[in-house]
């Protein structure tokens, strides 16, 4: 059996690396991939930890629950990455500061 | 109503009228003040004439004349007692010969106004609220009421200075008000000290009256100027910086040497009449005041630093001389020679003798008679030719026979002829400075010896004078055009001229005429400050 | 080692590696099939944590779907974007990656000593009896719960799924209005 | 009135019909009659003091008093003295002074201010009466002070020459200089006694008497003070003394006043104010005591002695005669020094007549030479000696009386002059017996001054009245004729008092003449027998000796025997170079003193008070640049400091989302580690 320590410091680390590349990639896209990445740690962590709930699967429903909506939030933000390139030309989040004061 | 109040605030009246009259009497103006100043000689010289020779004064309060006390300002002020100022006028023989001095300047004055051109009600406004207040310096026995005649006086001679004067009249203007309002500062300070040291006999509060505080025993004991307490401020007795700093603030007023360097400018600057209100009375004031206030109040401190009253009276007497000798101006010389004179009268006064006292203030009073006669004589030539230099005139006698020969009789006056009233003063101050020694020990003999020097001196600087100016061949700097306008005396200067020089004469033959008023109040202040 | 540990192991590396790289590598494309890689790993830690329904939805949805969305948004997007990312480095980046990485590394140490203090080992839930073991229909606990404990975030998800369709039909048609 | 009231009102009358014509020549008298009524006054004050003379002398005085004023507890009062000495000098003064002012009618006449001459004058006669009779020491020092006042006018009567105006400014300077002397005297005295009265103090029972002198100690009623005082006391008269007497030290002012009208030197300079100074001193000379009295006759005979030399070699008429009435004047003070003040009081009366004489000669040759000169317009100086000559035949009567009171200047037998001065200098040896050696050589010194005294007088005999006229243009018709009726009666007038019937019957020996007995010698000099003859026969040999050996040399210019440009000769004739050295050593110093106390006046103290000034307007910039920059400063300080907060913040709102996320995990992180690491959360 493999401790649930383990799968915490996997998914630690797979959420880091998703963080790192939210913080530094300058393409959006890339960005989103970051965030597949930590949504996918916190993924790890449920189903390790749902193993032992044998009743009522709480880890194991909350993920699949978490994937439904990790996939249709993907679609929206791809939708706004669209209309974001179509106005900006250009998907760098750096670009992206119309918002600024 | 009492006369002194009457002669007080009659020019504040008139003044009063001038302001309110509409301007289209300007004419009238000088005319008003003439009539105004008229008035007053004829008072003075009533209160002159019924003043009691008998009666002393200096610290006896029932023995002042024309006495007139009023409660005026009774406040309530809880823990502290009630505030107890009265409007207290009353003369002795200190101050009766300065009040027909002060009337007879003033008429001489307002007769030498005739020359003023511009805004004559500013100025004759001005020239009788001055006199109000000279009248009142001398004749105020409270304090307080002292003290606000005494600044009164600085407020109308600043402006009169300040606009009617010469090219640097704003500057001499200042200078002569800062100065002496600098003096006049510490002095408030003192008269508080004062007051809360003095409690009056009758009512019991603190008061201002100063024949109070010339006594001791109204001094409650463990007062800052009470002389059982000996308190000292600043290391120094209290008693003895009471006096120095009034010496100091009356001292700018006579002038004395160190702090004289207002008087050349304010002179120089000051239009004819106002200097010769500036020499003829206000010098006197300062005077009066050492004699009433300094020596009054403080009579034991008077007798510690008489040496140094008789040494700053030698060196004003001394340098004033010297500095008369230096002078281009002419009347710059009569200024410098005002200090050299008024330093007799602060030797006389140093020297705590009968003759010594009494010849200072006869020296003021024939010094006031002289110096309004020599400004005046200065302002003649001043008028016609708008020039004061000595050396641009050469041998006036020929072209202005009467005007030489006042000049003459002023300066033979003013240096000491015997004949004359400055020779008796002069000669008495000597007297009485080099008896002091045995009289008293207040100042050292050679103090007359060297005082006497400055008589050697002021014949110099007159003599020089008057054969530079008025002797020899007629060559003036203006050259025909002066020759044309320097045209002699009119009837009106003569009518200024002739009382002064007649009463220097009368004084100078019958002497005692003052000494009389004098003689009973001198003895009484000698006998206040030494006990002799 | 246990043949499992083994596994996990291997499985773990798996998807550090790949993650790694597909943040690293500059382009796009290669990053994309990293994350496809990432992502058929993780699968398989379900799988070995005895999530297999999880495992598979995991495959369907999330590799068919978006990744193949990003495909798609990828390719529509920026054909020009991929030529400049090589040629020109930005000038400035919103944050120098040593700031980055320094974070993320503190981020990861505080979750690391923060897993070890609360040694989630010994959790009295976790080594307590009601354990999943490898024989037990996992597919078919999961659709008792689900339509009964579950029945509301069930019909929840499936509006939101409904309101996502919605909004992303409407960002991307062919903008005649404004 | 009895007899004994009417003196002093006579003598009242004496001293004020004087001061009532100047009053009146000065302001109310018209110019054409102004000189009658000066005449007349002076008339009329003369015959009131023959009266009172012949009242008062040898019967007693007479001393009234009136009260003037009290100041303090002294009274003073004013009032007259009537004794011999004061009866004689209102004779002596009166007398001269009418003579003089007949005289002035002639000689002044013409002048166009006149009436001011006049007036001037009579003011000098009252003053100079006034001065003479006076009781008490103040009135004297005012009458004093009056007579230098009226000699100051006089002097610069003539007030467009300059050189009028220069001297009669150092006239009076000078005399200003003795009268303070005079006035510490006076002090000094007043501090010892109380009074200035000269009969309370040097009376017979005066209070002087009453002091006593112990150990350097002065006692006296009032107090006591230092022996030294009274030096200084008897010294201070002396000043004033040698100042109105033109003695020593202060003796340059009166050769200058020679340039007002010859008749007021006559009278003024020559005769009676001059006199004052021996005058005061006779009058207080109980107060000297031996030094002083020694200090005196040497300053008399060194005077007297000086002045003749300068006397040689002058050229001025008036001059020359100036500087011999110094020269007598040194004799008077020597009698007064030996203490025998009877002769110098005799001397003074003789002197006042011969020399007022000679003045008034010179006048009348000086008028007929200035007329002579404005004939021929010749641009030469009519004072000088060199340009006259030969006058004896053209005024023979002036000539004549210019020669008797010459003989009496030079002491010759039957002249006043040889009585007075043969008493002064008997004396003198008398007086020397007793002395140490060098007292013994002041009585050979007055010999060799007497002998110098007929030379120069001779000099300007033999120079005006022998030879021929040396005036430059032609000589041909007669320019120069007699003087004036009105100036030859003076003259005639006073050529006989010169001679020796006035003062003594037997004109060789002067101890019985009636002025003497009246003046009793205050030492005791014991009458050496021998010196009454042998002194005077002596002194008269050699004087004719030189007065014939003056003769060879001018009248008959044999040759010149005194070269006229050596160092001697000028020395004389600049009269010591004394002008010359009180101008360097006090004029020039005092100038420069008074200009140097004026710059400091200037800069230091009104420096000061400007420093004083500027450094207040230079606080109150400085307050104004503090309030400005620091308390200012901090306000825009922290104005700026917000802005620049702001502007710091501002740049994190910069729009990258990605820096955003960062900040946010910063923050988380932080919160965890202060939560995992630090107790206090």
């Amino acid at each position: 059996m493999i401790p649930l320590s383990n799968f915490m410091m996997l998914s630690a680390a797979l959420f880091v690396i998703g963080l790192y590349a939210v913080l530094v990639k300058r393409n959006v896209i890339q960005l989103l991939i970051g965030i597949e990445f930590m949504i996918n740690a916190a993924l790890i962590n449920f189903v390790a930890a749902g193993k032992s709930d044998k009743n009522y699967m709480g880890g194991q429903m909350t993920a699949l629950f978490t994937i439904v909506i990790a996939a249709a939030s993907v679609a929206v933000a791809l939708a706004i990455i669209l209309n974001v390139y179509k106005y900006y030309k250009s998907i760098d989040p750096d670009k992206l500061n119309k918002l600024r004061d | 109503m009492n006369l002194l109040s009457i002669l007080t605030f009659l020019p504040l009246i008139a003044g009063i009228i001038i302001l309110v009259a509409p301007s289209g009497w300007q004419k009238q103006f000088k005319y008003i003040t003439l009539a105004v100043t008229l008035v007053q000689i004829a008072i003075s010289g009533y209160i002159y004439f019924h003043f009691d020779n008998s009666l002393r004064g200096v610290d006896l309060i029932n023995s002042y004349q024309f006495k007139e006390q009023i409660s005026w300002i009774r406040l309530d002020l809880g823990s502290m007692g009630k505030l107890q100022i009265d409007y207290f006028l009353g003369i002795d023989g200190l101050s009766v010969p300065f009040l027909l001095l002060t009337s007879i300047i003033m008429m001489v004055a307002t007769i030498s106004s005739w020359e003023i051109k511009t805004n004559l009600k500013g100025y004759f406004a001005l020239f009788l609220l001055l006199d109000t207040a000279i009248i009142g310096v001398f004749c105020a026995l409270d304090f307080f009421l002292f003290y606000i005649f005494y600044e009164l006086m600085l407020l109308p001679l600043y402006f009169l200075i300040g606009m009617w004067g010469g090219v640097r009249r704003e500057y001499a203007a200042i200078k002569f008000f800062l100065y002496t309002l600098a003096g006049s500062v510490f002095m408030l300070l003192i008269m508080v000290g004062l007051y809360f040291s003095v409690t009056d006999p009758e009512t019991g509060n603190h008061t201002f009256n100063m024949v109070h505080m010339m006594n001791p025993a109204n001094y409650s004991g463990d007062s800052i100027f009470g002389s059982l307490a000996q308190q000292t401020l600043l290391g120094i007795p209290a008693r003895l910086l009471g006096f120095i700093i009034l010496f100091i603030a009356f001292a700018i007023k006579v002038p004395i040497v160190p702090l004289h360097t207002w008087l050349p400018d304010a002179h120089v600057e000051a239009p004819t009449p106002v200097s010769i209100i500036l020499a003829g009375i206000l010098l006197k004031v300062g005077g009066y005041g050492i004699l009433r206030i300094c020596y009054g109040i403080f009579p034991d401190a008077a007798i510690h630093t008489s040496w140094w009253l008789g040494l700053i009276g030698v060196v004003s007497i001394v340098y004033g001389a010297l500095n008369a000798l230096a002078q281009k101006d002419l009347k710059r010389l009569i200024a410098y020679s005002s200090v050299s004179h008024m330093g007799f009268v602060l030797l006389g006064t140093a020297s705590l003798t009968a003759e010594g006292a009494a010849g200072s203030v006869m020296q003021m009073i024939s010094h006031g008679f002289l110096s309004a006669m020599l400004f005046f004589l200065v302002g003649i030539v001043y008028n016609r030719v708008h020039d004061r230099e000595i050396a641009n005139f050469r041998g006036l006698a020929n072209i202005m026979p009467q005007y030489t020969a006042f000049v003459m009789i002023a300066f033979f006056a003013s240096l000491g002829l015997p004949g004359f009233s400055a020779f008796i003063a002069e000669a008495f101050s000597l007297i009485g400075a080099f008896n002091s020694e045995t009289v008293n020990g207040a100042i050292p003999r050679w103090m007359a010896i060297a005082g006497s020097v400055g008589i050697l001196l002021s014949a110099a600087y007159f003599l020089w004078t008057l054969q530079r100016m008025f002797f020899g061949q007629t060559r003036l700097m203006g050259g025909e055009e002066w020759r044309t306008k320097l045209n002699d005396l009119t009837m009106r200067e003569k009518l200024a001229l002739a009382p002064l020089a007649l009463l220097a004469l009368i004084l100078g033959v019958f002497p005692s005429l003052a000494f009389d008023k004098i003689n009973g109040s001198v003895l009484e202040l000698i006998h206040h400050v030494t006990g002799k | 080692m246990t043949p499992e540990q083994i596994i996990f192991y291997v499985f773990a590396a798996l998807v550090i590696i790949s993650a790694l790289l597909a943040v690293v590598v500059k382009s796009l494309v290669r990053s994309i099939f990293l994350f496809f890689v990432t992502l058929f790993a993780v699968a398989g830690l379900f799988v070995l944590s005895l999530g297999d329904f999880v495992a598979v939805t995991q495959i369907i949805v999330y590799v068919g779907g978006v990744l193949v969305l990003m495909l798609f948004a990828f390719m529509l997007s920026s054909k020009e974007l991929l030529n400049t990312l090589e040629l020109v480095k930005t000038r400035y980046s919103a944050v120098q990656n040593i700031p980055a990485i320094v974070l993320s590394l503190a981020l990861f140490f505080i979750l690391v000593f923060a897993l070890v203090k609360s040694n989630v080992n010994q959790l009295d839930w976790i080594n307590g009896g009601n354990h999943l073991s490898v024989s037990d229909n996992t597919v078919q606990i999961i659709g008792i719960n689900l339509m009964t404990n579950y029945l509301f975030p069930f019909e929840v998800a499936s509006v939101f799924l409904m309101m996502a369709l919605i909004g992303a039909a409407h960002l991307a048609r062919k903008d005649k209005a404004e | 009135m009895e007899q004994h009231d009417i003196i002093p009102v006579v003598s009242l009358l004496a001293v004020l019909m004087p001061l009532l014509s100047f009053v009146l020549c000065m302001f109310f008298v018209p110019k054409s009659i102004s000189g009658k009524v000066a005449v007349s006054s002076i008339a009329v004050s003369f015959i009131a003091s023959c009266f009172v003379f012949f009242k008062i002398w040898n019967a007693g005085n007479i001393h009234i008093q009136h009260h003037w004023f009290t100041l303090g507890q002294t009274s003073w009062d004013v009032g007259l003295l009537l004794n011999n000495l004061s009866a004689l000098m209102i004779l002596l003064v009166s007398g001269i002074a009418f003579l003089v002012h007949i005289y002035s009618l002639a000689y002044m006449k013409g002048d166009e201010n006149i009436d001011r001459y006049w007036g001037y004058l009579s003011l000098f006669c009252s003053s100079m009466l006034g001065l003479v009779i006076a009781d008490n020491l103040l009135l004297i020092y005012i009458f004093w002070e009056l007579v230098g006042f009226s000699s100051y006018l006089l002097i610069g009567f003539w007030r467009t020459r300059d050189a009028a105006v220069q001297a009669n400014k150092k006239a009076f300077i000078m005399n200003r200089l003795g009268d303070l002397g005079f006035l510490l005297a006076l002090m000094i005295l007043y501090s010892q006694f109380g009074t200035l009265d000269i009969e309370k103090l040097f009376g017979d029972g005066g209070l002087f008497h009453l002091s006593q002198f112990t150990s350097g100690e002065w006692i006296a009623p009032l107090g006591h003070i230092s022996y030294v005082w009274l030096l200084v006391c008897g010294f201070g008269f002396v000043f004033g003394a040698l100042a109105k007497s033109a003695q020593f030290p202060l003796h340059t002012w009166l050769p200058d006043a020679m340039e007002g009208p010859t008749a007021v030197s006559s009278l003024i300079h020559a005769a009676t104010m001059v006199a004052a100074g021996v005058f005061l001193l006779v009058r207080v000379s109980p107060i000297f005591d031996s030094t002083v009295l020694i200090t005196i006759a040497v300053i008399g005979i060194f005077t007297a002695f000086m002045a003749s030399t300068i006397a040689l070699v002058q050229n001025d008429i008036k001059r020359i005669l100036a500087y011999s009435t110094i020269s007598q004047l040194g004799f008077m003070m020597l009698a007064i020094g030996i203490g025998n003040n009877g002769a110098a009081i005799f001397h003074l009366a003789t002197h006042a007549f011969f020399k007022c004489l000679l003045f008034l000669c010179a006048g009348s040759v000086i008028h007929e030479m200035h007329y002579a000169k404005n004939k021929l317009d010749a641009d030469c100086d009519h004072q000088d000696i060199r340009n006259m000559g030969g006058l004896r035949k053209m005024m023979p009567l002036t000539f004549v009386t210019m020669v008797i009171a010459a003989l009496a200047l030079c002491g010759i037998p039957l002249t006043s002059g040889y009585l007075s001065k043969d008493a002064i200098l008997i004396s003198s040896f008398e007086w020397a017996t007793t002395r140490s050696f060098a007292a013994k050589l002041i009585p050979y010194l007055a010999m060799l001054t007497s002998w110098l005294t007929t030379f120069y007088i001779a000099r300007l005999i033999f120079k005006v009245f022998y030879g021929e006229l040396r005036i430059q243009g032609d000589k041909t018709e007669r320019l120069i004729h007699e003087a004036p009726r009105f100036m030859l009666m003076p003259q005639l007038f006073l050529a006989v008092c010169s001679a020796f019937f006035l003062f003594s019957v037997n004109p060789l020996s002067y101890e019985n003449t009636w002025l003497l007995k009246v003046f009793p010698g205050s030492v005791a000099l014991e009458r050496i027998h021998s010196y009454h003859t042998v002194i005077p026969a002596l002194l008269n040999l050699f004087a004719v000796l030189i007065i014939y050996f003056a003769y060879i040399q001018y009248a008959r210019k044999e040759k010149a025997m005194f070269r006229e440009n050596t160092w001697l000769y000028n020395f004389a004739l600049n009269g010591w170079y004394f002008d010359e050295f009180y101008h360097q050593a006090i004029v020039r110093p005092v100038t420069y003193v008074s200009k140097f106390s004026f710059s400091i006046d200037r800069k230091v103290i009104d420096g000061l008070v400007d420093i004083v000034g500027k450094s207040g307007v230079l606080l109150s910039s400085i307050a104004g640049w503090l309030d400005r920059k620091l308390i200012d400063g901090f306000v825009n300080l922290a104005g700026r400091a917000a802005a620049g907060l702001g502007n710091f913040f501002r740049s994190f709102q910069s729009g990258r989302i990605q820096y955003y996320l960062a900040v946010m995990i910063f923050v988380v992180l932080t919160f965890f580690v202060l939560r995992y690491f630090s107790p206090a959360i």
